[in-house]
């Protein structure tokens, strides 16, 4: 079995391989399932726990503060020890819930993001799937977790739930089309919805850089619409804890609001994995012409620290934004998608098919 | 035309204002040395409470385990909440005269406000405040305190010096 | 304006009007017939504007309460004590100034809760602090509760 | 409003209201206040509040107190300009005592109190920031209050509740460092409150949450009595500093800060302004404290003559009256205290009718609300 850290094609073949050998076929696909399964959820749970502990850490750091300090050196095993908490803390059962959907919501919200996981590649060769209508796929599948928000606060039988929950519906209605339209514009230059045949259309430059300002105005609107669809940041107004307490997820406690706390911060690495993918080059290192040396070294370092480190980055920003910025009202959110966001991204799809038909791309 | 331009202006300028904030925050977390949190069981060494600190009311005793309480009950009096008890026995002293004197100076922890009108109004200076602030006890009881400590008794000393004191 | 002129001011409007002296501020005692006519024309009248009814309360005395009104003019500056004595403690009664100051409404209300005044006309008359099955006003001096007030 | 709308189990109120409480523990009404709301989807229909969840009856305990101990129960009314209610009621007894106070305890007063009113701004901008989202407000203005909280603690021992005056005087008189430590931090704010400003006053998003919510006019705000800093952002000229000066405010210079819009946006103006001002205010006074007692000459047993007093004072989020009644004795016959958020909060029913959810957090905390002050 060949390693490769720059390419994990043969890696990958090699274990299917080495399935196939041994096994029939049907349960070599089983097997193989179960491995991705295994895999996913495992890094599903550690991504989690790191972007809680760092998302505790930027937002202290900007607020003069040092954030959790006490399990472990600094405090790294704190959000493991708030696992730990909530998953012994009791599940308070609610008089008057719709018991089966506020069961199912939290797992509708998990599965939506876990699902989305499948299709982000990682490094060439690294991932579960690699569908050809890769980004309609992922598009589709992130926008499911807002159903589990919908259930949870319609199920919840309390009425701070429930306008949470109407306000997250009406957002994503709307954001949906941002997202779509931003992303659109990376398919024009790319030609191709493959998520990895995106990443390797930027071997000579990430789309960012090579689509002139266009592209980025369409990664700005991504990054906006984006944050508003995981209900993040300044768009976080399905929980918005000083109107709603705390939105949609009032009445869930222990291992079902973790369920709840979890996919969100999935979701924001779904979303910045994707912006990383399609915007940022994917698992490929920052190359810029002429400079071969430079070029040499950039390349030098794995495309898995690559892929990471601009997720951090994406991650970082998004952070950023939400611990800066007050929140909107409803009204206002739906005002910036359709009076600004909706027609700058019209505009700009627009402006990308020209750049496109008249080749001022490099 | 003009509709546009302000459409498009009202956009950057917004932005702009955005990346004002963003700048704020981004300043502080660059710089960690404006952390301004402190680790407080850590450095329950080094820390120092400013001398007029508010922390309970004490009643200092000198080498001698003597106390200036003369037990007048002056504290008792004008505390508001009646978180000071003066319990006084009369005993006979060496001249064979009566005299009272101060048995016990019993201090509600839980009932005080911190007003400090007993240390201001007490005419023998007898109590003053301490530093103390870890107050939690797990028995209510433990915050009733006795003041004046066991076997003290009341320092003897000219008038002109207490007076000297005051002033 | 100075006192004398505001005390005449006051005096043309309402026949009835006492002015006691050696009082801190200008100081009214208005009959309480009437006394809502008073109020409208001390807020109207374009020599007076009291338009801001600073505090409203009662002061309970042992045959009688009296409401005491601190008005004052935004636009001319001036302060009033106004004031009216109900004799009847038992049904005391007064009319309603609330829709004049809208602060009163609560003001009033106050009032009600702690000392028992009921406001004719006026639209809430809840109390505001205690609880609506609260037995007794507490700002009266006759008041009791021997579990929680404790007598030293 | 009648009481039966008010039942908590109704699910639906009269005309397919939806009908929410909000509070008294909610993250936003900044205590126990309870505001029953009637909402048509985001849209507040009809606001009504409930007070009284800490009610403590300050007023008739304060009638079994001499008057030096009344002081430190003024603290615990609103607790964040707890100087400034001492100051009250020592004004009171003073003038009722016809006592002339040393020239220093005027200054120093005054000094305080508008350490104080920073200090109680600075919590309101992040406690205001923090209920429209912006988290990270609110450390940055408990940071800078420390500072002040650490003057207050050198000189008085306490943090957020001093006593520290007593009618005729300070309790003991300033700390030595007082001086310096006051311009060290002026000379620190200086530099944090343009801050302030970048972080979240030119935000947009932040313009657009306050900017015509809220709006109250000034006939309005004067009817319903709103004061302070709420009342100047509707046109409401009243700084009881300025038209009634007490204490060294007639020595000093400084401007009413007024604005006429009467939105949230004005009171935010309004407050951001005086914390300039307070600057001003302390920078003219902190070098010229005169030398002197720290205290008249007062008897040992205060006993105000028989008669009504009344004090106006400025606190930090409106005026406050202290009605005093005296029969002579050593303890009041009546004591009642007007108190700025009793007034200020009840305009919420009026002014909140017809924002969305959102406005109606962004504009209670544009009030500046402290519970106890209004339940007392």
């Amino acid at each position: 079995m060949r390693f490769d850290i720059y390419d994990f094609t043969s890696f990958t073949q090699d274990i299917d391989r080495l399935l196939q050998e041994n096994l029939t076929p049907f349960w070599a696909t089983v097997a193989e399932l179960t491995i991705v399964g295994v895999v996913i959820l495992a890094f599903y749970a550690l991504v989690g726990l790191f972007l809680v502990y760092a998302e505790r850490k930027v937002c202290a750091f900007m607020q003069n503060r040092l954030g959790p300090n006490r399990v472990g050196p600094f405090g790294i095993f704190q959000t493991i020890a708030d696992l730990i908490k909530l998953l012994m803390k009791e599940l308070i059962p609610i008089k008057h819930a719709d018991k089966i959907l506020f069961n199912l919501a939290p797992f509708i919200v998990i599965i939506a993001s876990f699902m989305a996981i499948a299709a982000i590649p990682f490094a060439r060769g690294l991932h579960a799937i690699d569908l050809n209508i890769g980004v309609f796929y992922v598009f589709a599948v992130s926008s499911m977790g807002v159903i589990g928000i919908l259930l949870a606060g319609w199920s919840s039988n309390n009425k701070y739930s429930l306008i949470g929950a109407m306000r997250s519906g009406a957002m994503v209605v709307s954001y949906e089309l941002s997202v779509g339209l931003s992303l659109l514009s990376i398919v024009i230059f790319a030609g191709t919805m493959q998520l990895s045949g995106i990443v390797e259309s930027q071997a000579d430059g990430w789309w960012i850089f090579k689509g002139h300002i266009p592209a980025f105005i369409a990664f700005l609107l991504f990054i906006t619409a984006s944050t508003a669809e995981t209900n993040r940041g300044p768009f976080d107004l399905a929980e918005a804890e000083s109107e709603l307490t705390a939105g949609f997820h009032t009445e869930y406690s222990g291992i079902r609001f973790a369920f709840f706390f979890l996919a969100e911060y999935m979701n924001m690495f779904i979303v910045a994995s994707i912006a990383v993918t399609i915007f940022l080059g994917g698992w490929m290192p920052l190359q810029f012409g002429g400079l071969e040396g430079f070029n040499t070294v950039m390349a030098y370092i794995p495309p898995l620290v690559w892929f990471f480190l601009k997720v951090a980055f994406v991650i970082y920003l998004m952070m950023w934004f939400k611990w800066t910025f007050p929140r909107l009202r409803i009204d206002q959110i739906l005002t910036l998608e359709w009076k600004y966001l909706l027609p700058l991204s019209l505009i700009n799809t627009v402006l990308i098919a020209l750049v496109v038909l008249l080749g001022w791309h490099f | 035309m003009n509709v546009i331009i302000n459409y498009f202006k009202d956009i950057f300028q917004g932005v702009w204002s955005l990346i004002q904030g963003m700048r704020v925050t981004g300043y502080y977390f660059f710089h960690p040395r404006q952390i301004v949190t402190q680790q407080y069981p850590e450095n329950r060494d080094k820390l120092v409470m400013f001398e007029r600190f508010k922390g309970e009311v004490i009643m200092p005793h000198d080498e001698n385990n003597q106390h200036r309480c003369t037990g007048c009950g002056i504290c008792e009096i004008n505390c508001p909440n009646g978180s000071i008890e003066i319990l006084t026995e009369t005993v006979i002293n060496e001249e064979g005269k009566k005299e009272k004197r101060i048995d016990k100076h019993i201090y509600h922890l839980s009932m005080c406000t911190f007003c400090g009108l007993c240390v201001k109004t007490c005419p023998s200076d007898a109590l003053a405040w301490g530093n103390e602030f870890e107050h939690a006890v797990y028995d209510r009881h433990k915050l009733t305190k006795v003041l004046n400590q066991p076997g003290s008794s009341l320092k003897k000393e000219p008038k002109s010096t207490a007076k000297e004191i005051k002033a | 304006m100075e006192r004398e002129q505001l005390k005449e001011a006051i005096a043309r409007l309402a026949p009835g009007l006492e002015f006691p002296e050696n009082a801190q501020l200008t100081e009214v005692l208005a009959p309480t017939a009437g006394f809502r006519d008073l109020c409208k024309a001390l807020r109207s009248d374009a020599a007076l504007q009291f338009d801001y009814l600073i505090s409203m309360t009662a002061v309970d005395y042992p045959d009688h309460i009296v409401l005491v009104y601190h008005l004052h003019s935004s636009a001319l500056g001036h302060t009033l004590v106004l004031k009216q004595k109900l004799t009847d403690r038992e049904k005391a009664e007064a009319d309603t100034v609330s829709d004049l100051w809208l602060t009163a409404e609560y003001q009033e209300r106050e009032v009600f809760d702690l000392f028992g005044v009921h406001f004719n006309g006026h639209q809430d008359m809840r109390r505001i602090f205690l609880e609506d099955h609260w037995v007794g006003h507490p700002l009266r001096k006759d008041y009791v509760d021997e579990i929680n007030i404790i007598e030293r | 409003m009648s009481t039966e709308t008010s039942t908590l189990n109704l699910f639906i109120g009269e005309n397919d209201e939806y009908i929410i409480n909000m509070g008294p523990q909610h993250p936003s009404t900044h205590g126990v206040l309870r505001l029953e709301l009637a909402l048509k989807g985001e849209l507040v229909e009809r606001v009504v509040p409930h007070v009284g969840y800490i009610h403590r009856g300050i007023e008739k305990m304060s009638e079994k107190l001499p008057y030096p101990q009344i002081i430190h129960l003024t603290d615990r009314m609103d607790y964040l300009s707890a100087l400034m209610n001492n100051e009250a009621v020592c004004l009171a007894a003073e003038s009722a005592l016809q006592v002339e106070v040393p020239e220093r305890v005027k200054y120093v007063r005054t000094i305080l109190a508008e350490l104080q009113r920073l200090a109680s701004h600075q919590l309101w901008w992040c406690a205001f920031g923090m209920d429209l989202g912006a988290l990270t407000t609110f450390f940055y203005g408990l940071r800078d209050r420390e500072k002040i909280l650490d003057i207050f603690e050198e000189s008085f021992g306490s943090r957020l509740l001093h006593s520290y005056y007593l009618p005729g005087g300070l309790m003991h008189d300033i700390h030595p460092n007082f001086q310096k430590r006051v311009k060290e931090f002026l000379k620190y704010f200086r530099k944090k409150l343009p801050e302030y400003d970048q972080l979240l006053t030119g935000n947009v998003i932040f313009q657009n949450r306050v900017k015509g919510i809220g709006l109250l006019s000034k006939e309005d705000a004067i009817s319903y009595g709103v004061t302070g800093p709420s009342g100047r952002g509707s046109g409401f000229a009243c700084d009881v500093r300025k038209h009634q000066p007490y204490s060294a405010y007639d020595k000093v210079e400084f401007t009413e800060c007024l604005h006429t819009d009467g939105d949230t946006w004005a009171r935010y103006k309004v407050r951001v302004q005086e914390m300039w001002e307070s600057m001003h205010i302390i920078e003219q006074l902190i070098d010229n404290i005169p030398e002197g007692d720290y205290t008249a000459k007062m008897k040992a047993i205060i006993k105000l003559p028989a008669g009504e007093y009344f004090q106006r004072v400025e606190t930090a989020r409106g005026e406050l009256a202290v009605y005093i009644v005296s029969d002579g004795n050593k303890t009041p016959y009546r004591i009642h205290f007007r108190t700025p958020n009793f007034s200020n909060m009840f305009v919420m029913s009026k002014i909140g009718v017809g924002c969305k959810i959102a406005d109606l957090v962004a504009l209670g905390g544009s009030l500046d609300l402290v519970i106890p002050d209004i339940d007392r």
